[in-house]
């Protein structure tokens, strides 16, 4: 079994692969945006009708050689991306450069040349050939596009060797073979085959072992790993699995609601998750080891829409340690409310929520929370309970409050402003945390993960 | 917390009329293309054999007949949208009110049948979902099959054979005995809705009597197509997740399938009736004919024997506005009763 | 449901990876092995219907054959036919208020649907599927203009459709069999081009597709390597279907008169137009017959569809369960059941059975 | 509950499926036992086994032990009333299991109906909201539809819905596996204090050996309808027992993986398992005895129970059986 080549110096993995001179692919502030497919009424009133961020502002570079990491979970946007880096999906703004080479705005028939030199592996094995061609033509369709075989002959001979480079041996039970009448473990090494058979240098995989058999995970890395080692690929490995991306992987970025939040050597972050988001991931993450118990505080609520995310560090509602410039908002009322009275007995919640009027009012982002008070509720019985509330202070939601007040018959709540964090440098790696790269506050020490 | 909002049926009202628009569009240009296709003009067409050349061109002109095509097209929208369909060419009559008085036979037709085909259509698509692959799911779909099959008019004279002659006992022509056509004050057209508001008991069963024979002949047709239909979505909410996991939760056999199964079966159903009436108003064509039912059908036929163009593309757009009205009605039915529709 | 007794010995037939058999067939019995593995009901539904087409095929294809008389001719060596005759010897489905033969009307009559028909289902699938590949593939304007327009025909009632297109055409093309199937084509080209569409959008997001685009496929090669192969398998079960429907549509607008004008072919639906006036005198055979030969055939087309719908459809083919019988428990049989004892408790001994 | 030699086979075309083969676990309440195995090895039909949630074509027999009364052989009337106050299940995707034309509120409404006719609807009322407020739904949404919640908000309802009646006996199957990480970490610490809040015995069936060492207290390996290995969780993961949840735990990828290993082959086919272990041909350890005769399982000193000839009662061994098995070396393309 192939062991991981350790990295021999203890100070971190970016010595264990030297970059070569330029680095294959630079992408910078990398944005790719879906409009919402918008009610009629919005296109006639030209009303915009507001887009998905999948990818918001995303910068990084990949040496030749190396195996960089998207991690991130479903709506992060790391499959957007790495479709992007192919085209797959029109980006709206920001550029993607291969060896210096300006892809964004290339034509089609400009870019399909280099496309041998940029292949790509799916997720779903089953889904990723077509029912209807068996592998001698699946596999070998690349090489009739691009125009490499001369004639069946030549075409054949090509493809029995991808086969034979990816283990479908005996090759010949194989050529003939349909996609239906192979395991998820062939079928992937099928599409394996397709994408080295042009000889590409970065191979994009998204996902590639999720979708199989613990059993057949290890063969599937283990191959990828020989096929990287022999042909000199360069890998953009995309996973939602931090325990696969810590062994293969290189580089890590850790990928949250469209934007990397945090990016280094892998041993790095392993070591020392810097962002909030990153240290609860590796916390979250269930070992193989009896003695660990499971995580216990653990960020709450769950991934939010992205149409409209949160102000500032959009990871904000959920982060336990997030404080005042963080990006606290008008919708983050009703959240704090909704999650008290989920664990108050009825008569409780029910007199606390007859003081607080219509909760529809704070959906929409916004830096001041306006809250009319309940029917037969007062505005100073409402800022009292807000008050009483503020003292408890049990909630971090309280760091980002400014000044509660008053005005014209309802309970205004303002605001600190927020601040939407960029990639600062701290040691080997990079964080986009307010914790981080600013003179922290005096209470706000970076506890060690 | 993604606190997702249900827009309210009001907003999503506003965006399905939005909708609308285009298809009245399309539908009325469609018909005003159609009856350009004809050779010459409609008066021409109409009455080229009774009047002399000059009284032709005269009564073109005063229809306007010979101003440009774009013109023609828009004051025919313009009375499109206005209801105002003009006179027919060959006995003078306002279209509207032919639609009022043969349309409201049409709508009793077509609502009568429409009701045979829910009961027959889905009682049955449900009891062959339910019980599958048994002898009484074969059946059911074979007399779904059969009921599609066979077409309107032969059922007609099937019926007609049996009923007819022999029994007597239900009519197979006409929407009423004379007696009781005269008498009937027509408040709204609607013969049956007319005798109960009028109280008058044998006026309603003679009424009722006539109506029997043409409402289960054309029912059957589209019967068979909702028993289909029915049956098919059963048998995936069956199968359906939920299904499965009330069960886990011990809920009884039968809640199970008539609160989780049929109602999630029956909502496709909705969708699918929009289009289900425009099949049933072509086969009301066909029924009338058979039954000689004096709807709006048969009138379409005679003037289009006669080649009274303008008659014919009043009623056609009165078909296409009926059918567009009836898709929009089901539309909104669909997102009170699916609440996903009103989220999307 | 059958019983399947299952001893050590009978050996299941092991999953081996079946020896492929090059050949251009491969691809056709793929598409066929579910048909040929179709369980009892699907089956047998699927081979009444297909008799029943195959009979109104050959009744076509043989007519002058099997008719004794042509479809028009109303006399025979200078002897009338009787009018409204009794079903007899002479005439075995009698004769009609025009003294025709009906048998041999009926006979005809297949050939004239099924002509018209086929030609109908050819157009209407060379426009619709044609159109819905595109419109599903490329998307954009064109595609929202096509969905507004083929859904205003949808919507439309597709009989009226047919009579008004039937009548104007009549003046120009004559009312013959090409007139008939133009009209009865307008009405079905929005069935496949919104059927293929739907697929072609379901199958242009499966990865295979994206893939194709990956390795720089030209969007030509994508639509006929990849996306055509997998949309064409809801074809023939729509178009057994429509066929059917074409049917009854010739058949109404014959009734209405503004199908195939008698002189020019038999044709059912307008000899139960004729037939409807007998009825009223009792006379069954002249409209009975006929209408039949459209309930049979349509029947078996639609059977034919429902069928293959059922097998090909992965979501209604029910994996065939018989009920299995356990063989009684290895060891158990001589050994006592064994008794619920004490939890398993511990010591090397244990409690395992022999 | 105590389930003893289980077994569930489906009648299909190629024959007869043997999914569940004899299997024997114990369940007390308030302890978590975990059930591992990878895909195919029959352990989700042995938790809707117990359940007597199976399809039409499967034949059960074997005991399932539940305060006395054997629940395979009970009448399915019976049975169903056990469902929701005794025994709970909860499903893998959460996206599809609420019936999206009946508010969450209706869904309570109508279990506790079934459950206790009688109850009043205030009554009704607080106690699903109690339990909905412990899995963190907040109240507001209680008269809201299912496709207004996210996965992660969903599976939280279904375990509500199933804890309800307080059942004594829950099995979850792949609870988390549709989830994203911090979202399945929050589902395991609910599902891991079912027992200090809820007194549950709880089955939990998943393929990741994380969560079975973190949230379990005792583990059950199954590999090709039958149970390997089964014991406490922390004598099993230092120390196993039968070769194959050695190699499993050797081929799990964790945070602490340096090296990777795999279990060369497939999992047999269910209709026609390998004769006698049914891990021999895959296993490193195999002995001539394995393909000849069943294991026999025994209990060893450590506490675990194992079904495996290398712990084998000597006396069963015919001569020569422990001498390694020769066979032909697995293709490398011969996999899963």
């Amino acid at each position: 079994m192939p062991r991981r080549p350790e990295p021999d110096t203890a100070q971190g993995a970016a010595a264990a692969v030297t970059p070569t001179a330029a680095p294959l692919l630079q992408v910078h502030d990398l944005q790719v945006h879906y409009p919402l497919r918008g009610t009629f009424l919005h296109r006639l009133l030209g009303r915009e009708a507001g887009e998905v961020r999948a990818v918001d502002g995303v910068s990084f570079e990949v040496a030749r050689g190396e195996v960089l990491g998207l991690v991130g979970e479903s709506g992060s946007g790391k499959t957007t991306l790495g479709r992007a880096l192919l085209r797959l999906v029109e980006p709206t703004a920001g550029s993607i450069r291969l060896e210096g080479r300006e892809l964004v705005g290339l034509s089609e028939g400009a870019f399909r040349p280099l496309r041998q030199r940029l292949q790509m592996v799916f997720q779903d094995p089953h889904a990723s050939l077509s029912p209807g061609m068996n592998l001698l033509s699946a596999i070998g369709h690349p090489l009739v596009i691009h125009g490499l075989a001369r004639d069946r002959g030549e075409l054949r001979q090509r493809v029995a060797q991808a086969l034979e480079r990816v283990g479908l041996v005996p090759v010949e039970r194989f050529l003939t073979k349909y996609p239906g009448d192979l395991s998820g473990g062939q079928k992937q090494r099928a599409v394996l085959a397709r994408a080295i058979i042009l000889g590409p240098e970065l191979l994009v995989a998204d996902e590639p072992v999720s979708m199989l058999d613990m059993s057949v995970r290890a063969k599937i890395l283990e191959l990828m790993l020989e096929l990287k080692a022999e042909l000199g690929l360069t890998y953009l490995y995309i996973t939602h699995d931090l325990a696969t991306a810590k062994f293969f992987c290189d580089r890590i970025a850790i990928m949250y609601l469209g934007r990397i939040v945090e990016i280094g050597p892998a041993q790095a972050i392993y070591q020392r998750p810097r962002h909030p988001y990153t240290q609860a991931l590796l916390r979250a993450v269930p070992e193989p080891d009896p003695s660990r118990g499971v995580a216990r505080d653990l960020p709450r609520g769950e991934i939010p829409d992205a149409v409209s995310p949160p102000l500032g560090c959009s990871f904000h509602p959920r982060c336990a340690r997030a404080f005042e410039p963080c990006g606290w908002e008008r919708r983050d009322v009703a959240t704090m409310l909704e999650s008290r009275w989920a664990t108050m007995a009825e008569e409780d919640w029910r007199a606390e929520r007859a003081l607080v009027g219509d909760l529809g009012a704070l959906a929409e982002p916004g830096e001041v929370a306006r809250l009319v008070p309940g029917r037969d509720a007062s505005t100073a019985d409402l800022l009292g309970f807000l008050q009483r509330l503020r003292r408890e202070g049990a909630d971090p939601f309280w760091q980002g409050v400014g000044e509660l007040a008053v005005e014209d018959g309802a309970v205004t709540v303002r605001f600190a402003p927020a601040v939407d964090p960029g990639l600062v440098v701290d040691g080997p790696v990079e964080v986009a945390c307010l914790l981080y790269g600013r003179t922290p506050h005096a209470d706000h020490t970076v506890p060690d993960a | 917390m993604a606190k997702a909002q249900t827009t309210s049926l009001r907003s999503y009202a506003l965006t399905r009329l939005g909708l609308v628009l285009p298809m009245v569009l399309i539908l009325l240009t469609m018909v005003f293309v159609l009856m350009r296709v004809a050779p010459g003009d409609p008066i021409s067409a109409a009455l080229g054999g009774h009047l002399s050349a000059e009284q032709l061109a005269e009564r073109r002109h005063a229809a306007g007949y010979d101003r440009p095509l774009v013109v023609q097209y828009l004051s025919y929208l313009g009375d499109a949208v206005r209801l105002d369909f003009g006179n027919s060419v060959t006995d003078n009559r306002p279209v509207t009110s032919i639609i009022t008085q043969n349309g409201a036979a049409t709508l009793e037709l077509t609502l009568a049948a429409l009701l045979v085909a829910l009961v027959f259509g889905v009682t049955l698509g449900l009891v062959a979902g339910r019980l599958r692959d048994t002898p009484v799911d074969v059946a059911a779909r074979l007399a779904g099959v059969l009921s599609y099959a066979a077409p309107v008019f032969f059922v007609g004279l099937l019926l007609q054979l049996l009923f007819g002659p022999m029994l007597g006992l239900l009519p197979t022509s006409g929407r009423a005995s004379p007696g009781v056509t005269f008498a009937l004050p027509t408040r709204t057209g609607l013969m049956v809705v007319d005798s109960l508001l009028a109280g008058d008991t044998y006026a309603l069963s003679d009424v009722l009597r006539h109506l029997v024979l043409p409402a289960v002949t054309l029912g059957l047709l589209t019967g068979g197509v909702f028993l289909r239909l029915v049956r098919v979505n059963l048998l995936q909410t069956l199968r359906g997740d939920y299904v499965e996991a009330a069960r886990a939760r011990g809920i009884g056999e039968r809640s199970v399938v008539v609160r989780h199964a049929f109602k999630n079966a029956l909502v496709p159903v909705i969708t699918v009736m929009g289009l289900q009436v425009a099949l049933l108003l072509g086969g009301a064509l066909l029924t009338e004919q058979t039954f000689n039912w004096p709807g709006i059908g048969a009138q379409l036929v005679h003037y289009l024997n006669n080649r009274d163009y303008i008659a014919v593309q009043g009623i056609i757009t009165f078909f296409a506005l009926v059918v567009v009205a009836i898709s929009v009605l089901i539309d909104f039915v669909n997102a009170w009763i699916d609440p996903r529709v009103r989220y999307t | 449901m059958s019983t399947i007794v299952t001893g050590s010995g009978d050996a299941a037939t092991r999953g081996t990876l079946a020896p492929a058999r090059p050949g251009r067939f491969t691809l056709a019995r793929r598409w066929l092995a579910p048909i040929r593995t179709a369980q009892r009901l699907p089956r047998w539904t699927l081979y009444a219907g297909a008799g029943l087409v195959v009979l109104f095929v050959l009744l076509a294809l043989l007519a002058p054959l099997i008719a004794p008389y042509d479809f028009d001719q109303f006399s025979s060596h200078g002897v009338r036919f009787p009018k409204q005759g009794h079903p007899g010897a002479e005439h075995w489905f009698g004769t009609d208020v025009r003294s025709t033969d009906v048998f041999s009307r009926v006979v005809y009559g297949s050939r004239t649907a099924l002509e018209v028909v086929l030609s109908a289902v050819v157009f209407s699938l060379l426009l619709g599927v044609p159109l819905g590949l595109l419109s599903g593939y490329s998307g954009g304007k064109l595609d929202r203009l096509l969905v507004l327009i083929m859904d205003a025909l949808f919507a439309f009632p597709y009989l009226l459709l047919a009579i008004v297109i039937a009548f104007l055409l009549s003046d120009r093309l004559g009312s013959g069999v090409v007139t008939a199937a133009l009209a009865i084509t307008v009405v079905y080209v929005p069935q496949y081009f919104r059927v293929v569409r739907n697929s072609v959008i379901s199958v242009r997001e499966e990865p295979y597709v994206e893939a194709a685009r990956a390795l720089g496929a030209r969007p030509a090669t994508v639509m006929s390597r990849y996306v055509f192969h997998n949309v064409v398998q809801s074809v023939p079960v729509l178009a057994t279907l429509n066929a059917a429907d074409a049917i009854l549509t010739l058949a109404a607008l014959g009734f209405l008169g503004y199908g195939i004008q008698p002189t020019v072919a038999a044709e059912w639906g307008y000899d139960l137009q004729r037939a409807l006036a007998d009825a009223g005198a009792g006379i069954w055979w002249t409209g009975l017959y006929p209408g039949l030969a459209i309930v049979l055939l349509v029947l078996g087309l639609t059977l034919v569809g429902e069928s293959l719908n059922d097998v090909l459809n992965p979501l209604l083919r029910r994996r065939r369960l018989e009920k299995v019988q356990l063989p009684p428990r290895p060891g158990a049989a001589d050994a006592a059941a064994p008794s619920p004892g004490p939890p398993p408790d511990a010591g090397p001994g244990g409690r395992g059975e022999p | 509950m105590r389930v003893r030699d289980l077994r569930v086979w489906y009648g299909t075309e190629r024959g007869a499926v043997r999914a569940v083969d004899g299997v024997s676990f114990d369940l007390t309440a308030g302890e978590t036992l975990g059930l591992v195995g990878e895909s195919g090895c029959g352990k989700s039909t042995l938790g809707r086994g117990i359940l007597g949630l199976l399809p039409a074509g499967a034949a059960t027999d074997g005991e399932v032990l539940y305060e006395g009364r054997n629940l395979v052989a009970l009448p399915p009337r019976e049975l169903r009333g056990l469902r929701g106050p005794d025994l709970g299940l909860i499903f893998q995707e959460p996206m599809t299991r609420l019936n999206p034309l009946m508010r969450v509120r209706d869904h309570f409404l109508e279990l506790l109906r079934t459950h206790e006719p009688g109850i009043g609807e205030a009554q009704a009322r607080r106690r699903s909201l109690e339990t909905l407020g412990a899995m963190g739904i907040p109240p507001t949404r209680f008269d809201q539809y299912p496709h207004e919640f996210s996965g992660g908000m969903r599976q939280r309802i279904m375990i509500a819905l199933a804890l309800t009646l307080r059942p004594r006996v829950l099995v979850a199957d792949e609870p988390t596996t549709a989830l994203d990480v911090l979202v399945e970490a929050q589902i395991l610490a609910i599902l891991a204090d079912l027992r200090r809040n809820f007194d549950t015995a709880l089955l939990l069936i998943t393929h990741n050996l994380g969560i079975v060492a973190e949230a379990c207290d005792r583990v059950a390996v199954m590999y090709a309808g039958r149970i390997a290995e089964q014991g406490d969780a922390r004598t099993v993961f230092a120390d196993p027992a039968h070769p194959y949840t050695r190699e499993l735990l050797r081929s799990t990828i964790s945070l602490a993986t340096t090296e990777l290993h795999y279990i060369p082959g497939a999992p047999p086919d269910l209709a026609d398992p390998p004769p006698g272990c049914r891990f021999h041909p895959r296993c490193p350890d195999a002995m001539r005895v394995c393909p000849a005769q069943d294991p026999v399982e025994l209990d060893l000193p450590a506490g675990q129970r194992v079904a495996c000839w290398l712990h084998g009662p000597g006396g069963a061994v015919p001569e020569g059986g422990t001498l390694p098995l020769e066979r032909e070396e697995i293709a490398l393309a011969e996999e899963a």
